[in-house]
């Protein structure tokens, strides 16, 4: 057991598949010397060479595509993409390629690689840097989606992104990239949590609230805040976004009747459209109440300064469980349907 | 055979050419050493090779005229630039195409049914690509060309000496992919071949609508040789393309060679051509043929090109039968297998959906279902 | 009134829009003279010139990006992009400079720009060629995005996309291009439903069924064939898919209490999800049972052999109706859970 | 005026320099009529500039350091190339930058507060675009380059004679977009510059990872001239930039342009350069100084360079207090305007959010929410 911040446990665990298997090489801009914007990659360079740890031109497409022919080669590419919203000039190689490679060609190819993205917003970043895609990812088939929320997760998760045959799409919270906590770097990988599960983070019996990466955190403290009012909140953290642990969702479901699903993401199309629909499809004569999803707007990414505005924060997430469980809230000072909808076009 | 190399072609000449229209023989002082070894029957064989694939270009096409493939993108006229380049290649170099380059997989021993299967739409992709150094073929323009450049910087990790090639088209030069991976090249020394076979056209596009220079001519400024060669003269296509694989090999990085030549087809089977092109400038580059040129050459130094032009014709009969038997061994594929492959490893999400269809065939029945 | 193939409505309202604004300009790939792989621009650059219908060379972003600085100097971009799947390499000037520019200049900047793309399967198409990717844009703040589902909408759908100050993604159902139907062609646009507001296609009773695009046509021949067996759908052409006109939506399903949704596009984050969760979130009341989804595998688009087992056809739509009804269905065979969903996780 | 076109430049000759280091000057036949009108006086108002300028930055550095801005990245050292090239343009000029060029804002009259809101926070942008010929900022890196492209194609099918001007650095050259400019413009002769300020940096990666050419070569691939120009030569710059714009009003087309030339500060307030860059390197630029370089050339020529200087630094005091003061005239945005301007037409989905998220404020009072 050592303490460490979430970007240090990411970088225990890039470092514990550096030296366990001499096909993963890290690659992105500013990775190498610098150690990465958010020191993600402090001293790897150093410690493995340039060949293992790449410094690359600026160019995502590039970093992608030549990641693509690596993984042809038998690497295993861990790239980084420096921030959520650079993602997008890579998407086509991500999209056609990466996502689609073992498919069309019958299994043969393997894309074993995993990229990195700091995603999501709440450090008053510049206009391109506190996106939230994961939901384009998760809509893309062939690729798998975890989003990591702690430190203990964070160096585990890596460690099986990275030796998933599978490519995976890794979001880290970025807003949590200082947070410090216990992480087991002496337990054997082979005894850790599946990537692909759910963790109940904190158990409870009114309503179940799902959410992931730096919300969990949120949905934690909303979830002892609502403790003193009463309210027994069981918050899931997803980590797998594609595919969805739905079994530990809905179990969850089936016991609470009730389901909020929290993100960053704007609502529509969202992840939570997606859970709401999953659950509501296995667990219809279970729920006690819609679901309702508490989240981003439908917005660009708005200015440093409005962005608490657009963040779900502990009290949006307490208005949306209010709403769930039919307590006052928000949308029931002024119903104009029954369902407490009351703005419909 | 390691010839002093050429005085590095920053600017590149006008065009590459060992085999003049008439089938005369140019002397290049610099490139005549890298094909010093290619005798007359090694021309000869370079023709028949021409030969036969253009039989199976001819085939496939027919193929799909006849409604047994969905698609096919004719290779006609730009043989000698397949040919060419793909000869030049060892084994152990890993092949990045676009989707016409039906002459390198025919080398490199990819099966008839392989060819075909993705054509006729019964298989994602043909074959192995491990098999034969070959990648599944690629249909987004351009999006290899960075696949190859990273194929290549393993190899330097891995301490090889092969080299990557990529494939593609005047058209895919103006993507940003083909252009990152030239920088990326640059940036890497990447032992990787750029091969652009500038047939003048994207589909309806002239060449000139994506550049008013020659193609070449883009190398330098990324750092690299260009290199750029008559692509109906297969002679110096293969010197070339030597050339830049020796440069590979020896750590000297990348190489562009653009190949001037000519599609002779439509784009695909489903193009008109008719609309974009005069047949006064299809009738000026029949009059350059590939293969046309090579047997002139042969038969100017005294070789036997009737019965040359009687062995490769059998050898494409031949090609030809084994084509149109395979389609028969291309049976539509079974339902389910829709689902295979997606992923790697077991995937709870898809393991459902591929259980409910199944569910679903089982009862409305195979026959009805899907309809 | 004049009857038109779907491609040739869409020539003809490109046509209009040209003549009746000159700021409008076309621009793709062998849109000029070759009039487009589907002929959808044919004889447009011959009769407005190539500064009006632009062949431009061989790159999605140039493309899209040229768009965005047309629309600085006041144009309204017009671009094609050849096959659906080609539209990935033009994601990131769509997500994060079209979508997004209007709100990143306070509104001073307005990104009047319609994207066409012919979408979806059923033609037994090569790889990359039969793409739904419309959640992608569905989730996208600044955007609008709208589907076309018969030639009399296409002509005018076009137009009202073109005359739009916001930027709209216009997908076109490859596979209906040849469908041939009247158009009101002397009609004027001021009087014609707006792009935003859905079609109820058929009415019905017993139950709600949403989809869009291509397989308007399919969900129309299957309420026929229901109304045979005594079941009556109604099917709604969602016709916009972001905003989503929840309004014509909801109505539906607060008369039927059941609703099925139907897209080619995967089901994993795909605009089913978007709404079934909002459905349920605003009707949860009317639900008579679990909202339905029927859609397209979450895999690449499989070989052209194989699309009939990936794409929603009539049999498989019916199904989906019989399991919003209760009634016997291709999961009900075996059921392991009250909800009909057999095979969880 | 309009001197002689200097031959095409079609492969850059080593960098143009027309103020030398020790602030002589040097002749240049082709270049030196671009600037035979700058007279010591204006020679003089372009020092003033530069003072300013770097004033301006270094008082906003030390307000992001006081945390009245979130992010700041300091120009300070680029001064000659953004004062030079910006000084060439006309009022209609349109001028696509990325995130560096302060001195293009300040140039066309962005009035202090504008020019720091986004750094601050408050806004997603600061100008109206059309007030000034001048796009929002673009921090995806070249993503502009196509912008000014697509808008000097517009230029030309409205008749026009003014240029667009893109302002991208060295880093941003290995991006696809970069690249599909320079072929869109090539093909369509847009009128529209490309202005490449090589500052050896791209955050921590050294120019050389990108190219190991000099950039202004990768022009002539593409079918352009290309002028690699001393950055901090404020007189080189704007000659190269006057000739670049004048090929473009006369409808030769783009011209790319690399002003070489060295980020003296940090990539932005929030990154560390003692990481990856020497003291010695920074010494070396050190001594390369654009404004000194001026001082000393007005010197050599008999201008009084200590009035200059107090003049440049009372109107550099004024521009920095103004800044100062501009921060108190940026309050933090109304809650509900996080809706405004996602679309120019109503918007039914975001009406319904706008009005829920309004009711959720009015329930928990502005105050409590969203802390
Ligand atoms: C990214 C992308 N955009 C568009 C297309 C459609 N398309 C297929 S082939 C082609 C022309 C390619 O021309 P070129 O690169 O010269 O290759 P050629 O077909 O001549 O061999 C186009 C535009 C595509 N496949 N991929
Ligand atoms: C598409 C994209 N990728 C990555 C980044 C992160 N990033 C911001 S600035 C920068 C370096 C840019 O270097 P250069 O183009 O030389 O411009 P300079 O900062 O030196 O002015 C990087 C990598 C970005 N903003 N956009
Ligand atoms: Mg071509
Ligand atoms: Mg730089």
């Amino acid at each position: 057991m050592t303490a460490l911040t979430l970007a240090k446990a990411i970088n225990a665990g890039l470092r514990r598949s550096l030296e366990s298997d001499d096909r993963v090489v890290l690659m992105g801009e500013d990775i190498g010397t610098l150690g990465g914007v958010f020191r993600v990659t402090d001293g790897l360079k150093a410690d493995f060479g340039a060949h293992r740890v790449v410094d690359t031109p600026l160019s995502e497409a590039g970093i992608l595509g030549t990641a693509v022919g690596l993984a042809y080669r038998g690497f295993r590419p861990v790239v980084e993409i420096q921030f959520d919203g650079f993602i997008y000039p890579a998407f086509d190689q991500i999209v056609a390629q990466v996502a689609k490679l073992h498919y069309r060609s019958r299994g043969t190819v393997r894309m074993p690689i995993t990229i990195r993205v700091p995603f999501g917003g709440g450090i008053g970043a510049a206009e391109h840097h506190s996106e939230s895609p994961e939901a384009y990812f998760a809509h893309t088939a062939g690729l798998r989606v975890v989003a990591c929320s702690n430190p203990a997760d964070a160096y585990v998760m890596i460690q099986q992104a990275i030796a998933s045959d599978d490519p995976v799409l890794f979001f880290e919270p970025k807003r949590r990239y200082h947070v410090k906590a216990d992480v087991a770097d002496d337990a054997s990988l082979a005894d850790a949590r599946p990537m692909g599960v759910a963790t109940v983070a904190a158990p409870g019996r009114d309503v179940t609230l799902v959410t992931y990466g730096g919300l969990v955190r949120t949905a934690l403290d909303a979830a002892v805040a609502a403790e003193e009012d009463g309210v027994s909140i069981e918050v899931i953290d997803l980590r797998s976004l594609a595919p969805v642990d739905h079994a530990t969702v809905e179990a969850s479901v089936r016991r609470t009747g009730r389901l909020v699903v929290v993100h960053e993401a704007g609502e529509q199309g969202g992840l939570g459209a997606e859970i709401v629909a999953r659950v509501t499809e296995s667990c219809f004569e279970y729920l006690e109440s819609a679901p309702v999803r508490v989240t981003g707007h439908d917005i660009p990414y708005p200015p440093a300064k409005l962005e608490r505005h657009h963040l779900p924060d502990l009290d949006r997430i307490l208005d949306g469980v209010d709403r769930a469980l039919g307590r006052s809230n928000s949308l029931s000072a002024h119903p104009v349907r029954p369902t407490g909808d009351g703005v419909e076009a | 055979m390691t010839p002093p190399e050429p005085a590095v072609l920053t600017k590149p000449r006008q065009m590459l050419q060992l085999i003049g229209e008439r089938g005369e023989r140019l002397a290049d002082p610099e490139f005549d050493p890298w094909v010093a070894d290619v005798d007359l029957d090694q021309l000869a064989a370079l023709y028949r090779d021409m030969a036969v694939i253009r039989r199976i270009d001819t085939e496939a096409t027919a193929l799909q005229r006849q409604g047994e493939l969905g698609l096919w993108p004719p290779l006609a006229g730009q043989e000698a630039a397949q040919i060419g380049s793909g000869r030049a290649l060892r084994d152990d170099d890993f092949v990045f195409t676009s989707y016409r380059e039906h002459a390198l997989a025919w080398l490199r021993g990819v099966e008839p049914a392989e060819l075909l299967a993705v054509w006729r739409g019964t298989q994602a992709s043909g074959w192995n690509p491990f098999e034969h150094h070959l990648a599944v073929p690629q249909i987004i323009i351009g999006a290899q060309s960075l696949h190859a450049v990273g194929y290549a910087m393993g190899l330097t990790w891995d301490g090889s000496d092969a080299a990557a090639i990529a494939y593609f088209g005047d058209g895919a030069t103006s993507e940003g992919d083909v252009n990152e991976a030239l920088v990326f090249a640059a940036s890497f020394d990447a032992p990787v071949v750029f091969f652009c076979q500038n047939n003048q056209w994207a589909i309806s596009e002239p060449v000139g609508l994506q550049s008013k220079q020659p193609l070449a001519r883009r190398a330098d400024g990324f750092g690299m040789p260009g290199v750029r060669v008559d692509g109906n003269d297969v002679l110096a296509v293969m010197a070339a393309t030597r050339f830049a694989l020796d440069r590979a090999r020896r750590g000297d990085g990348p190489t562009l060679i653009e190949a001037v030549t000519y599609r002779m087809g439509p784009h695909t089977t489903a193009d008109d051509p008719s609309r974009y092109r005069t047949d006064d400038e299809l009738g000026a580059w029949r009059s350059r043929d590939p293969l046309a040129r090579v047997l002139s050459a042969l038969e100017a130094a005294g070789h036997d090109v009737e019965a040359l032009q009687t062995e490769a014709g059998s050898a494409a009969d031949r090609a030809a039968a084994d084509l149109r038997a395979a389609i028969t061994t291309l049976p539509d594929p079974e339902p389910l297998t829709v689902f295979d492959h997606v992923y790697a490893e077991p995937n709870s999400h898809l393991e459902r959906q591929r259980d409910r269809y199944g569910r679903y065939l089982a009862m409305y029945g195979e026959e009805e279902a899907g309809r």
